[in-house]
């Protein structure tokens, strides 16, 4: 050792030196504009072209929402109101408001079931949207498609009720044969379910005669606007979720046939464009039913959705299966649970979890899609749009509004969807560390 | 069978067009009018005696054959023309026309073109999967001049492409025509040019293989037009019916005379509850498109056979 | 810690390939009741695939493995049979996150065994109390440290009431002061009769607990004798460069 | 039992797999067959054969109304790849800018490209399609605004026209002679890859880093221009000019091209944009640092350290971004843009009523551009794997 | 190990806030060169940032730094000199992971040396030799042992010749056998003479080679002192505290 510490008295701080704030020009405002905004003059210059775009676009929409009218009959009244000014003509969509919302066939009288029913949806899925609601609440979910059918369908409530008893049923049925196998539930689920159908189906029409508990019936046919939207978007990815936990189970399964299944299934779906699919909905999907059997277009058009959202859901499940570890599969092994036990016991509650922020993407775009069912003429909000109401001589010209009324309705459910699913994922984050 | 189906099930599907005023559009309450729309109620006012039993299907050019090929309607009355290809190959059964016309074109005065011929190197608008598309092409072709088409699936947005100026001419059949230019804010700017190039008989079709069907759909068009030869109007149906008038054609018609409408396999006052309550075939006319109306077409070739006509209704017998 | 004379495991003439790679080689093994056996041996030598040939998670392609008189063959009951009779613990414990410490080692009696919810929760808080952590019941995995975690993954296995424990490696993912806990359960076990299997390299427990230990290098087992002979008087090569690294560092 | 036995277990379920299968299959198939039967129908794809008796606007192959359906579908086709290009390439472009720009340390600037990712991300690509689309209809002045001694509208430079028909630049037009200026341009291209070679060999070599900024430029554009003037200029502009109802020549870009073309690249650069960042963001900050700490300066250290890694992750969801962008063209058909959609599945499918024949015809055409987009990307993905124990 | 009177590395009333959190306070230090310093404290507590503040990795805010007679000021200029001067090894090794081991170590040498590559090379496989590695020049880092990787990294900044080397828990992303390989080539680095600051809980190291122990806490050196004098006779509370804690487990 050399001599300089030869002697190296230990140095030992005796107080402790108070934190003291930080310099200007490190701390408030001052600080902040000058690393956000001013930290180089490349910089600087991309906030003077970024405030001069801001700039130019108030100026150019301002005016135009302030000035917007929202009260005329059509858009001549418009443009004799605003008198030469640039102004939108909002009008229209406080006009068409309820066309909007639910399609021009929906009797007017009925509009507070679909209301209803949407704020139920809410209601219902957020027991399964926030883990931290009581888990009870979840009736309300199992309950909820009965309740929304009945709502927006109409009909005698002895349809839902006794579809709900059946399932009920099924249920019971499943839970008492399930020790021996779950093949053997399924089974006898599946009987049990369609033999209660079976016999109620006689009983029905007598029933709601006796006790007529009813809402006026509508269509599917008269389903439309925003609506039409909502609806396709909530069937079809419930529908779709189940299919796609099969496909994906059939794709990483080890029988190469069912596996081939389900990747040709996959693959093929998920390589065309839904409109193609779609037209198949339109025009093909009919020559391959049963003579005589007769869907109607909305029907079609969820059969093909669900298809296509099933192989894009299976894809994301596929994912959340790969991303549990083996060991879990050999623990369950090793435990004597057999298949199917082990997949509802242990994989799928774990995949299905990761899997969450992956389906919530897949149900935004799929919610987005449905726009899609106005190219074949359906009345949803674009075709709303499209047809009817630019058709009409009244409005005939207004697009701004609409459209972006249109696209705002569609961000706000969109974004708020995909930010739960960014929240929920940064949730499954911290969840994996702790 | 058809029939029987549209009975069980207690309304009509009707294809009708998206939107074309005078022939099938939705009013402001979300009833639909006009004149192709009456043909539906007709339809179901013989086979289930209530004018209002039908569904409407916006249909558009493209998703019209389709529709009703798929049993998601159970008759189209769409003006749509009566060809052989349609007839044969894509397997429908025209049952009769309820408007015969041509095509033509329509263009804004500004122009100031005169004749199609003059429209070399113009845009035309045009709605897909029609006739008149293919017409189009022919026309151009044959008189060996160039145009740009720009497709387009409904009357809706030809009209705003056409009115914003997108394109020069907008080509349809000549009643769609009028019809589209009473709504425009100043139909006086815009002329129908000369020229019809085309035959376009525009009629209600079914599927092909339900004959039975086919006949009441015939038949209920049929009624109107021989109603209106014979004088019956829906004020005097309800006299006329009363007893037995010295026109024994018109106690057939009105089933106070004979089974026609068991024949049918309808009731007997089929025909009677279509002048009743839709009207005859020149009532309904002159309600929907006829030269009081802001559309404004006058019979012409529409006029029945006594008048000059082309309308001849067979015998009801 | 007695060794009775009926016969717990038979393999014999056991051969495995994963592939065209000649995993096991002929491997001759008769474990009986109450024996404790740790088996070592360097990296990918075989000792897991062994372990869980026994256990049926790996199929072998030729000879026989008996575990309690239940040949191992392709016939599902039989698996499930043995399944049934043999535990086993991981070195990455695989207990289920999504689930309670209860709930792990409720799952399989319930669903396999048919237990009775209730019973089968006696039964798990008395493992966990034998495992030292019943207070632990009702948290999850993710919130135990892994020496706990390993306990339970012990204590799930027991609640099966197997006759055979198979373990592999217990305790190499952990960090030392959580070994000994570990460890300290094991010979709980061993010291009341439990037949067991064990592939580790602690050879401390091995001289405290083992019966027999046995070497394996390239998928054949090279040497067995009892802990005290295997450690002070290598017979092969082999084993005494293994034991010359393992004990050295 | 069958089932209980693990060899012949998953045979068991195969089969009974196949025989659902086979059900399903012939259930649909007899079906079918009984519906054509019932409509009197067939399938047969003798149609395509036939005149089509349309006519197509966007033509890149020689077509008129007497050209065989087959003729249309590869017009189609081609529309369909023509708009699937350019909106890849300007999807890039955008997406690459934005995700580069949110990531930027100026607040504004990332805020901005933060509300574009979001709104475009969040409503239907239809949507967009369709504003696009009807805006410029209503909002650019038709072609008789051009008219007149005072039009109300005027040509930029007299070389571009915006109209609400579509745009119109101008053309160019080869002379003789013009290919030799092609010609020098493509080898000046090769040329700057082949400096910048040089200049990093020369690196390794020496240790000398020549400046490769402007010698670049100059390598590029001076050649080109030299033999462009000693030539005599050989290639002159086609400019559009109002003649008669429209612009004639030029290029005209139409508006339902644009629609579709501007709509896909937005939306989808929206997507890329968040690819783009995460795939930076996934290069960890420590690279940076250790990069830093080696010494090396901010845009080295993007262009050796970070690109590098950033597109490796990058890349893979990009192109399926372009897969779903091609697909996404399919919508071409709201807007009447004459892509595959358009002409055999929209007016071949109507006028013939084929419609199981075309829509299969669709559906193999788009299953084919994925499939082989897959294809590419597996073994990108396979080549591109970092090199792990 | 000489230490001269050169100063290398100067901190004079060093002070750093991250926002308004004050990390760092009136840091005051002289590096001798060939000095070996080792600097231990509790987590959080700014040893990271003090030798991050010397590398430039983060800017400081008062006070000043003088490396090799440069003051560390914001012009770039100064940062590049210094950088060139000051090598750093980091926790997490981050070598570039799409460059091979030779790629890593020739990159910074051939674009900021200009070193000829040819020469690189021969530099970058002479250091690679010295960690003992040569064989793995042309592997990809994720190839090679956590250990192995920690080696290149320190091979990689000794490619660039500095004069002064940093360590941020070097060891402490390692299994324990691969410490071992790792610690030993810094020890053999000390034993040429490199001056080191070296953040570090290797106690067994710091007694090896360091001249210094510093001592930090809430952002301030509380105690420096020869290894020996600091390990046995600790001034302050608070460093008894954290050395008990560190030396009993
Ligand atoms: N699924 C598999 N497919 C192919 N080879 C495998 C597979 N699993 C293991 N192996 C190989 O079989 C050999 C034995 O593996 P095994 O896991 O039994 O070794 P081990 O003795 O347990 O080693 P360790 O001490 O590292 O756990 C190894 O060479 C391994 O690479
Ligand atoms: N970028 C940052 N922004 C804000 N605070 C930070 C940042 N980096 C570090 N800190 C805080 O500064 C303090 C000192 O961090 P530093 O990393 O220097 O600690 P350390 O002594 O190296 O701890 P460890 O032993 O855990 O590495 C910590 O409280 C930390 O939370
Ligand atoms: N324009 C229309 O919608 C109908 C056009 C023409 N009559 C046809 O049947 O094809
Ligand atoms: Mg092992
Ligand atoms: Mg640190």
């Amino acid at each position: 050792m050399s001599d300089t510490h030869a002697q190296s008295v230990g140095y030992v701080q005796r107080s402790q030196i108070p934190p003291s704030p930080p310099p200007a020009t490190e701390a408030g405002a001052v600080r902040w504009v000058r690393e956000n905004l001013f930290s180089s003059t490349a910089n600087a210059i991309m906030t003077l072209l970024g405030l001069l775009a801001i700039y130019h676009l108030a100026v150019w929409a301002l005016p135009w929402i302030l000035n917007g009218v929202w009260n005329a009959d059509s858009l001549s009244e418009c443009r004799e109101i605003l008198d030469g000014a640039r102004g939108a003509c909002f009008a229209v969509i406080a006009e068409r408001w309820n066309q909007l919302l639910f399609g021009f066939k929906y009797p007017s009288t009925e509009y507070w079931r679909p209301t209803l029913a949407f704020v139920l949806l809410l209601v219902s899925a957020s027991p399964v949207l926030f883990s931290k609601l009581p888990r009870q609440l979840l009736v309300l979910t199992a309950l909820y498609p009965f309740v929304g059918f009945w709502l927006i369908w109409g009909g005698s409530i002895w349809v839902p009720v006794f579809a709900l008893l059946g399932i009920v049923a099924g249920y019971y049925a499943f839970k008492q044969l399930e020790r021996q196998s779950f093949a053997m539930g399924l089974i006898g689920a599946v009987v049990a379910a369609a033999l209660f159908w079976w016999v109620t189906g006689f009983v029905i029409p007598d029933l709601s005669r006796i006790i007529p508990i009813s809402l006026p019936e509508v269509p599917s046919r008269d389903m439309g606007g925003f609506m039409l939207n909502l609806i396709l978007g909530t069937v079809c990815i419930s529908l779709s979720l189940p299919i796609g936990i099969v496909l994906a189970l059939g794709r990483r399964s080890q029988m190469p046939l069912i596996k081939w299944i389900c990747v040709i299934f996959i693959e093929f779906i998920r390589g065309v464009p839904l409109i193609t699919l779609l037209f198949v909905a339109n025009v093909v999907l009919a020559y391959f039913l049963p003579p005589g059997s007769n869907f109607d277009l909305i029907l079609r058009v969820i059969i093909m959705i669900t298809m296509f959202a099933s192989a894009y859901i299976a894809e994301v499940i596929r994912g959340g299966l790969a991303a549990l570890p083996k060991g879990q599969y050999e623990a369950a092994d090793s435990l004597g649970l057999d298949y199917p036990q082990a997949m509802r016991l242990i994989i799928l509650p774990q995949a299905l979890k990761i899997s969450i922020p992956g389906i919530v993407n897949v149900a935004v775009g799929l919610f987005k899609d449905t726009t899609l069912v106005s190219v074949i003429s359906m009345f949803d909000m674009v075709g709303m749009i499209r047809g009817p109401i630019l058709a009409s001589t009244d409005w005939n010209g207004v697009y701004w509004e609409l459209f972006i009324f249109a696209a705002l309705l569609f961000f706000i459910v969109c974004y708020n969807i995909s930010q739960y699913s960014q929240w929920l994922e940064r949730q499954l984050d911290t969840g994996h560390k702790r | 069978a058809t029939l029987d189906d549209v009975k069980a099930r207690g309304t009509l599907n009707c294809g009708v067009s998206t939107g074309l005023a005078g022939f099938s559009a939705p009013n402001a309450n979300g009833e639909w009018e006009g004149f192709d729309v009456a043909v539906c109620r007709a339809v179901a006012t013989a086979v289930l005696g209530d004018p209002n039993a039908v569904e409407f299907v916006p249909t558009t050019g493209k998703t019209r054959f389709t529709a009703l090929a798929s049993g998601e309607i159970d008759m189209l009355a769409r003006n749509t023309t009566w060809t052989l290809s349609r007839d044969a190959d894509l397997k429908f059964t025209f049952i009769g026309v309820n408007y015969y016309d041509g095509q033509g074109f329509i263009t804004p005065k500004a122009l100031g073109v005169s004749s199609a011929k003059e429209l070399d190197g113009a845009t035309v608008c045009i709605q897909t999967g029609t006739t008149t598309e293919l017409n189009l092409a022919d026309f151009f072709r044959v008189n060996n001049i160039s145009y740009e088409p720009v497709p387009i699936e409904t009357n809706a947005e030809a009209q705003q492409q056409y009115l914003a100026g997108a394109c020069d001419v907008y080509t349809t059949d000549a009643s769609g025509l009028a019809a589209t230019r009473a709504t425009f804010e100043t139909p006086t700017d815009h002329v129908i040019l000369p020229e019809i190039i085309s035959k376009e008989p525009l009629g209600p079709l079914v599927r092909h293989g339900d004959s039975e069907w086919g006949d009441v759909v015939r038949w209920s068009l049929n009624a109107m037009i021989a109603a209106e030869e014979l004088g019956v109007t829906s004020a005097n149906v309800e006299e006329m019916s009363s007893s037995t008038t010295d026109n024994p054609e018109i106690n057939r018609l009105l089933g106070t005379e004979g089974n026609l409408g068991e024949m049918l396999g309808l009731e007997a006052d089929w025909a009677k509850n279509i002048i009743m309550q839709v009207g005859n075939y020149g009532e309904v006319f002159e309600a929907n498109i006829g030269e009081s109306t802001p559309i404004g077409l006058a019979r012409g070739l529409n006029a029945q056979w006594t008048d000059g006509g082309l309308l001849y209704a067979p015998p009801f017998r | 810690m007695q060794v009775s004379d009926e016969v717990a495991i038979e393999i014999v003439n056991m051969n495995k390939w994963y592939g065209t790679f000649h995993v096991l080689r002929d491997i001759d093994l008769t474990v009986h009741r109450g024996e404790r056996i740790v088996i070592c041996g360097p990296s990918g030598s075989g000792k897991s695939t062994l372990i869980r040939c026994i256990n049926a998670l790996e199929e072998h392609q030729k000879g026989s493995i008996t575990v309690d008189g239940t040949v191992l063959s392709s016939d599902l009951k039989n698996i499930d049979k043995i399944r049934s009779e043999v535990g086993m613990c991981f070195q990455h414990f695989n207990l289920f996150p999504h689930l309670t410490i209860l709930e792990n080692c409720t799952l399989a009696p319930i669903w396999v065994r048919k237990t009775p919810k209730k019973e089968a929760e006696e039964t798990a808080m008395h493992f966990l109390e034998k495992v030292k952590i019943p207070e632990q019941a009702n948290k999850y995995p993710g919130q135990l440290s892994g020496g706990q975690q390993q306990r339970v993954a012990i204590a799930r296995s027991l609640c099966m009431r197997p006759r055979i424990m198979l373990f592999d490696e217990p305790t190499s993912a952990l960090d030392p002061e959580m070994i000994k806990e570990v460890l300290d359960t094991m010979i709980e076990l061993a010291q009341e009769g439990m037949t067991m299997l064990c592939v580790t390299h602690e050879m401390g427990f091995a001289r405290q607990v083992a019966n027999r230990v046995i070497f394996m290098d390239q998928g054949q087992i090279v040497e067995q004798n009892e802990p005290e002979a295997f450690f002070n008087n290598p017979q092969s090569d082999r084993t005494k460069l293994f034991l010359s690294q393992i004990l050295g560092h | 039992m069958l089932v209980n036995d693990t060899r012949y277990r998953s045979i068991t379920f195969q089969v009974v797999a196949l025989i659902l299968l086979a059900a399903a299959i012939g259930f649909l198939g007899w079906n079918l067959m009984r519906n054509l039967a019932l409509l009197g129908q067939d399938i047969s794809f003798e149609f395509l054969g036939e005149p089509s008796g349309y006519d197509i606007n966007q033509r890149p192959i020689p077509y008129d109304s007497q050209s065989s359906h087959l003729r249309a579908t590869f017009v189609g086709v081609l529309n369909t790849l023509i708009v699937a290009f350019l909106g890849c390439i300007t999807a890039t472009i955008l997406g690459v800018v934005a995700g580069v720009l949110r990531l930027s340390n100026n607040w504004i600037i990332r805020k901005l490209m933060m509300v574009y990712v979001e709104a475009f991300r969040n409503v239907p690509v239809l949507i967009w399609i369709l504003i696009i689309f009807f805006v410029m209809t209503a909002a650019l002045p038709p072609p008789s605004a051009f008219r007149g001694d005072d039009p109300d509208s005027s040509m930029l430079f007299g070389a571009f026209a915006f109209t609400n028909r579509g745009i119109y630049i101008p053309r160019p037009i080869w002379e003789p002679g013009s290919a030799i200026v092609v010609g020098v341009f493509i080898a000046s291209v090769i040329g700057v890859f082949a400096y910048r070679r040089y200049t990093t060999r020369l690196l390794y070599d020496t240790g000398k880093l020549l400046p490769r900024g402007w010698p670049s430029l100059l390598i590029l554009f001076v050649p080109t221009l030299l033999v462009f003037f000693i030539l005599g200029q050989p290639i002159s502009l086609d400019l559009p000019a109002l003649r008669g109802f429209n612009f004639q020549g030029g290029t005209q870009i139409r508006g339902s091209l644009i629609a579709l073309w501007f709509a896909l690249a937005i939306y989808t650069g929206a997507f890329i944009a968040e690819n783009v960042r995460a795939g930076i963001q996934a290069v960890s900050h420590g690279q940076t640092e250790a990069a830093a700490s080696l010494g090396l300066r901010p845009g080295r250290i993007m262009n050796l350290v970070v690109l590098p890694q950033a597109l490796r992750i990058v890349i893979p969801p990009v192109i399926s971004q372009y897969l779903n962008l091609t697909k996404n063209s399919s919508l071409a058909i709201a807007v009447g843009y004459m892509d595959l959609t358009g002409t055999l599945g929209g007016i071949t499918l109507n006028q013939t009523g084929r419609a199981i024949e075309s829509v299969l015809l669709l559906m193999l055409f788009y299953l084919t551009i994925s499939l082989s987009i897959s294809a590419v990307m597996n073994v990108y993905n396979a080549r591109m794997q970092l090199k792990e124990r």
